[in-house]
């Protein structure tokens, strides 16, 4: 498809310094034997659509596990806007700003379109024995839901919708809890290709209302288009970074992918 | 959308079962109480569960007194008539089911269950409901301190009191031969703490040190880290407060650890006859006390033995004689007072007449005080030559009473 | 002194045989991340089985090895083919414990029905015997349980080291995912390493009915220790459940002189909630609590 | 039938279809939702004067405060998806305290009730915390072993609990009340605090609180990340639910009026409790009740018409199997299951998100159609794709 990069609307002109959202300093992180993450130490562009690609195995989802908490990291630092979020409870991580998808799309199955949408939403400690059903939250649910396209479902049981419906229901209910950055794990993974085109749309969309973006994808295409700003991930660490015109040449990458 | 219909069913489900409940009731073919020439008795036995072995014992010696009654022209001319459900050794079951003997069953009288936890929670049931309860098995002193009235243990001496004999016996020794020391290993069971420390409290009276006291939970396996402690102390008198098996791990592990006093006393477990082939040859001097005894001299006891002996082909242990003892003395009140009958007045007379007169009995003539303890004591067994024998008190004794035990 | 001495050797005996049967535990949740409950319910019946075969044919219950092992292993292997594979993975956790839960009440209550509540302990001619060792006294029943109990952790040890099974069922404990990638079938080798598990379940019931009672409901006093010496050792570490088992089958012998015997049960669930306010990821290696 | 009333309603615009939808059943439903309800109501007040002696009374007793423990349980168990095996503890803990404080502090039985409740909450917080902190597994192991350990410590601490001996606790009515009276109060004070606990759960599992404790049911990796702080409305719900089960142990350790370690902190009444309530379901609020009342009568029956053999241990091992391989969600949600199934109007997700297609195609305009027929599981399949065409939309 189209290599070009096109330039997306509101985001600061090529050249001056980017902005650092979310950064990581040496964080590493082993499972037995196997450095998952090895020292990674990257600095994400703020307001920007930031991929991270990488060969299979090479830590990619282990550093997104470790950015958002999900799991404690051996070594290393974690900040978000100057303020470090290292081993942080993941909710606290996503009540900073940072919300999340996961690989193999995750939705609370028993739980109705509408309810997976409400769980996100953060009730002030003494409304919590209020109705979840509020008619505020429940307006900016079906609003959110009507961007992403499944409003009609709002009452089926999360576990009876389509996998392509349920990666929307799961970006859905990131959208609720109104995270400033995004991280998409393989949001284009096992889907098909129209659904790719209207994730992306929604990425383009919601990144131009000022939400930053990082996203873990394997299709090159996608993320060729949609990124203005790209860090490859090998065995554990970034071997390097730039916009997408030129990760795509680096021969380090190639060397990474084929494996030379 | 789930609501209604878990509604609906749950409504529907009470509405079924408010329907069924009779099947509950009803479902056990019982005594009616309304049958004219029978008289039901009512009875709640550890069957299944921790307790139902010996609880076993007792079912028997109900059994056999219910069809030696039967055999003898009843009870005041009426055929006698047994309704035993298993408790499954729970307390809460054993309510329930005194609960449905009583209402359900409508029973003319009850008779206790067996083990002494047990025991409390059916008195009360039987007490609510004002019922005479005799009871073959709760000897523990607490359960006579709970202000239950109508309660009366069918055996000659409470838990406290079982070594009485033994500890006389140690007082009128000159004091050089008296044990110095003594070790004590109770399991943590009213019945069987409550004979060793009762021993404990006279023998510390004489001045016998407690080198030892050790208590364990029903459930124990393992009792080299007690037997460790005792053999360490070397007491000189070693007194167990034990049930059955417990007894004999414990003796197995203060033989592994070779550990010889001079006594050693166990309750319960040496008169069973699995003991001596549990121990082996290493039984000799045991001692231990008891409440019963086959051959002894009472009228009614040679009946009983004789019946039980014919009935199952062993002659009857403690637990078979306590129970026969529950009936023997539960028809003494009724005979006296000619009725039986689940109505208040009737057990009120049967309650009062067992306050105030005496019962002969397989164990004895028995008497209580006002609380129900019996005021009699128990004798002293001890393995003689192979064999368990009365060695105490002396006029009732079988043979000599061995002073210093054997090696085991 | 000496009471210091025996203690100290009469811990490390029975530490032995708790480190046995919590491998096994360890081998359970490694592989599939269950917490199996019926464990120790196995380890009664193979004391029972042990026992009846003793009183049946009058040959030592060690010889009743031959057959459980195999038997357990077969079982095991079953249990979580047709059992625990069944459940789904998001509720597996859960949904096994309870699984396992209703497996050991199903034995007991077997057990009850076949046996009865009676206590059951096989009589060996040897049952008193002892040795003597500078003032020690060590019960000969005692030492061949142990024996076997470390014969069995070393035979285990060297499986899950020098075999290619052994590397299979480490890499499937470690990391499945990884495991899958490298083309091991960790479907197949978790069933192995079931039936492993049930296998040492199989060895420490014929030790356990060497020198002890036993009775339907004993599991429920065996498989309160092994759980906590599984969390102090860190869920999934075998060598973390055997260190653990060694210090706390010690520590409770050692503290029965002071406490005696009720209270120094006690120290197994202080050990358990200790380690879980303090270092939840247990004490010797395993990580996996961390995450499940 | 009230899928074809809310269709009217949604074609008059996507506004108003959206407002009423907040009830898709219509009225009917909440007229026989009324109705069954006070018919349970009536049902329960009724039973004492409706059970032929004392005894089935006293079985009412018992039931009702089976549902009490089942209910309270489901507070942790039904809401978190975290199964608790040792709930027992925290019965026996609430019948101890309230026993203790009538015999050692001499307070009003009620008095006592209540603040031996609380002193289990209290204790139930370090707990908690001990067993939450880390997923699954540890949660259950802290559970069985917290009862073990009780166990202990009220056996072996005689000078203080009673010990073996056990603890006698006198009676909250005075002598006149007969036992056949005090089982009717007692049945009442049990059903009203059912009621109770029935209404807060009720009201949680409407409330933020209720849908947070869901998610972390559903995927507690996934509602941490959306923001939802689990542990500490794992631990709420862990207290709250030790609260009711203890005040459940409180009472009826009142009515039965003697505790016993042994039976007390038992293993399995902690594990009849999450049989009940996975036996009726544990995502309704009725289930655990429906359980306890299953379960509670069929205990009954069985003793009296099976008697004498160890075969309920057996029975109770694999009634919990099976209903853990085969239905995990219970009687109620299996029933409506069936029951939707069979319902003539229900369609498929597949149905209407195809109609919904057709319409889209033919119109292009969102409509607020009717999704209700879309809460059928029964038949259900993976609907296919909708988005392959609605990828065009903007």
């Amino acid at each position: 498809m189209s290599q070009a990069t096109a330039p997306t609307p509101g985001t600061a002109p090529a050249g001056t310094s980017p902005e650092i959202g979310l950064s990581t300093d040496g964080l590493s992180k082993a499972f037995g034997g196997v450095q998952a993450v090895d020292g990674a130490s990257v600095a994400f562009h703020h307001g920007k659509v930031n991929a991270l690609i990488g060969p299979n195995g090479s830590g990619k989802t282990t550093f997104f596990n470790c950015v958002t908490g999900m799991i404690k990291p051996d070594a290393g630092s974690v900040s978000y806007r100057g303020s470090s979020i290292t081993r942080k409870a993941p909710h606290r991580i996503a009540r900073a700003g940072i919300g999340r998808s996961f690989q193999l799309c995750r939705i609370f199955p028993r739980m109705t379109v509408l309810e997976n949408m409400l769980a996100a939403v953060r009730p002030h400690p003494l409304h919590l024995l209020r109705s979840s059903h509020d008619r505020g939250d429940i307006e900016r649910a079906r609003e959110l839901l009507t961007r992403v396209g499944i409003e009609h479902l709002e009452r089926v049981e999360a576990r009876d919708l389509s996998y392509g419906q349920q990666k929307l229901l799961e970006l859905g209910g990131v959208l609720m809890a109104d995270p400033e950055t995004i991280m998409l794990d393989e949001p284009a993974g096992g889907v098909n290709p129209a659904l790719i085109d209207r994730i992306a749309g929604l990425v383009r969309s919601l990144n131009a209302e000022g939400r930053t973006f990082i996203v873990v994808e394997h299709n090159m295409d996608l993320v060729m288009s949609l990124s203005d700003h790209v860090v490859v991930f090998d065995r554990g660490r970034p071997i390097c970074e730039g916009p997408p015109s030129v990760v795509q040449n680096d021969p380090r990458v190639l060397e990474a992918y084929l494996g030379i | 959308m789930k609501v209604p219909t878990s509604l609906r069913i749950t409504a529907l489900a009470v509405a079924g079962s408010l329907a069924l409940t009779g099947c509950i009731s009803s479902g056990d073919s019982g005594g009616g109480g309304g049958d004219d020439d029978t008289i039901s008795i009512g009875i709640s036995l550890p069957l299944t569960g921790d307790y139902s072995e010996p609880g076993k014992g007792v079912q028997q010696g109900y059994e056999a007194w219910a069809a030696w009654m039967n055999e003898n022209g009843g009870l005041l001319g009426k055929e006698v008539e047994l309704t035993i459900l298993d408790d499954q050794s729970s307390a809460d079951r054993v309510a329930a089911d005194y609960e449905k003997l009583i209402n359900s069953d409508g029973v003319d009288l009850i008779f206790g269950p067996f083990s002494t936890r047990l025991v409390v929670p059916a008195a009360q049931v039987a007490q609510d409901y004002g019922f005479l309860f005799v009871e073959p098995a709760g000897a523990a002193p607490e359960v006579f301190t709970q202000g239950f009235d109508n309660l009366f243990y069918a055996a000659p001496a409470v838990a406290d009191d079982h070594y009485d004999y033994l500890a006389d016996h140690i007082e009128a020794m000159p004091p050089a031969q008296r044990p110095k020391t003594a070790a004590y290993a109770a399991m943590d069971d009213p019945f069987a703490m409550g004979t060793a420390y009762g021993l404990k409290a006279r023998l510390e009276e004489m001045g016998v040190k407690t080198v030892v006291d050790e208590v364990y939970p029903p459930n124990t396996t393992d009792f080299s880290s007690i037997a460790a402690k005792v053999a360490d102390s070397n007491a000189d008198i070693m007194v167990g407060g034990t049930q059955y098996q417990d007894a004999v791990n414990l003796i197995l592990a203060l033989q592994q650890l070779d550990y010889q006093p001079a006594m050693a006393a166990f309750s319960t477990a040496p008169t069973n006859p699995e003991f001596p082939e549990a121990i082996g040859d290493k039984t000799e001097g045991i001692l231990s006390p008891t409440g019963y005894t086959p051959d002894a001299t009472y009228p009614s006891n040679k009946e009983f033995v004789e019946f039980y002996t014919a009935e199952y082909g062993d002659p009857p242990g403690e637990d078979q004689a306590n129970a026969w003892t529950t009936g023997q003395v539960v028809a003494a009140a009724v005979e006296a007072v000619d009725c039986a009958d689940p109505d208040p007045e009737c057990q009120q007379q049967l309650i009062d007449w067992l306050h105030e007169n005496e019962v002969e009995t397989v164990v004895g003539p028995l008497t209580w005080d006002s609380e129900g303890r019996p005021q009699g004591a128990h004798m002293i067994q001890q393995y003689v030559d192979g064999k368990i024998r009365i060695v105490l008190p002396e006029d009732q004794a079988e043979a000599e009473f061995i002073a210093v035990k054997p090696p085991w | 002194m000496s009471l210091l001495l025996q203690s100290l050797v009469l811990g490390v005996l029975l530490g032995g045989l708790y480190a046995l049967l919590a491998a096994g535990l360890t081998l359970y949740f490694g592989v599939m991340r269950v917490v199996m409950i019926a464990h120790s319910a196995f380890l009664i019946l193979a004391a029972y089985l042990a026992w009846f075969w003793t009183t049946e044919t009058g040959i030592d219950p060690m010889v009743s090895l031959l057959w459980t092992v195999p038997l357990f292993f077969v079982t095991g292997v079953l249990i979580q083919r047709l059992l625990i594979s069944r459940l789904r993975p998001a509720t597996l956790t859960m949904m096994s414990v309870l699984l396992t839960f209703a497996v050991a009440l199903v034995i007991e209550g077997t057990l009850g029905f076949v046996f009865t509540g009676t206590q059951r302990r096989v009589q060996l001619p040897y049952g008193g015997a002892d040795i003597s060792i500078g003032g020690v006294n060590i019960a000969v029943v005692k030492l061949i349980a142990f024996g076997l109990a470390a014969a069995s952790l070393l035979a285990l040890y060297l499986l899950l080291t020098r075999t290619k099974f052994g590397q299979a069922l480490r890499a499937t404990i470690q990391h499945p995912e990884a495991a899958r990638l490298v083309g091991i079938n960790t479907e197949r080798t978790a069933g192995y390493g079931f039936g492993l598990g049930l296998a040492t379940a199989a060895i420490g019931g014929t030790a356990l009915s060497l020198d002890s009672t036993i009775y339907p409901s004993l599991h429920w006093h065996w498989i309160g220790p092994l759980m906590a010496i599984i969390v102090v050792g860190g869920l999934g570490s075998i060598p973390g459940a055997a260190i653990a088992a060694m210090v706390l089958g010690v520590g409770q012998s050692l503290l029965q002189i002071p406490l005696g015997t009720t209270w120094a049960q006690t120290f197994f669930y202080i050990a358990l909630f200790a380690t879980l306010m303090i270092r939840p990821q247990g004490f010797f290696g395993g990580r996996l609590a961390q995450r499940f | 039938m009230p899928s074809a009333s809310d269709t009217r309603t949604a074609d008059t615009g996507a506004a108003a279809a959206h407002a009423g939808r907040r009830d898709p059943r219509g009225v009917v439903p909440t007229i026989v939702k009324a109705v069954a309800l006070v018919l349970l109501a009536a049902a329960i007040v009724a039973f004492p004067s409706v059970a032929a002696n004392p005894f089935i009374l006293s079985v009412g007793v018992v039931i009702m405060s089976y549902a009490v423990l089942a209910t309270g349980w489901n507070f942790m168990g039904g809401f978190t998806g975290y199964m608790s095996l040792g709930h027992a503890a925290y019965a026996g803990l609430g019948g101890y305290s309230t026993a203790l404080l009538i015999v050692k502090a001499e307070l009003n039985p009620w008095v006592a009730l209540a603040l031996g409740a609380l002193i289990t909450a209290v204790i139930a917080v370090p707990v908690g915390i001990a067993s939450l902190r880390v997923r699954g597994a540890s949660f259950v192991i802290v559970s069985i072993a917290f009862v073990l350990i009780l166990l202990l410590v009220f056996q072996s601490w005689g000078g203080f609990t009673g010990g073996s001996n056990g603890l006698r606790i006198p009676r909250p009515f005075g002598p006149e009340v007969l036992r056949p009276e005090q089982h009717e109060r007692f049945f009442y004070i049990h059903a009203a605090l059912l009621a109770v606990a029935l209404l807060l759960w009720w009201l949680i599992d409407r409330s933020r609180f209720g849908i947070g404790l869901k998610a972390i049911r559903e995927d507690e990796d996934k509602a941490q990340a959306l923001g939802v702080p689990t542990f500490q409305y794992k631990l709420v719900a862990f207290v709250l639910s030790a609260f009711f089960t203890a005040l459940g142990g409180g009472v009826y350790a009142l009515w039965f009026g003697f505790l016993d370690p042994v039976f007390q902190f038992s293993i399995l009444i902690g594990s009849y409790m999450v049989l009940m309530s996975l036996l009726g379901g544990i995502r309704s609020l009725f289930g655990p009740a429906l359980g306890a009342l299953i379960v509670g009568y069929a205990v009954e029956f069985f003793k009296s018409e099976y008697g004498d053999t160890q075969f309920h241990l057996v029975a109770t091992g694999l009634l919990l199997g099976i209903v853990v391989l085969f239905m995990p969600d219970g009687i109620i949600p299996g029933v409506t299951g069936l029951l939707r199934r069979f319902r003539p109007q229900a369609s498929s997700i597949r149905e209407v998100t195809q109609a919904e297609l057709a319409e889209q195609r033919a119109g292009g305009a969102h409509t607020g159609t009717d999704s209700s027929g879309g809460d059928s599981t029964g038949g259900a399949t993976r609907a296919p794709d909708p988005q392959v065409t609605e990828g065009v939309h903007p």
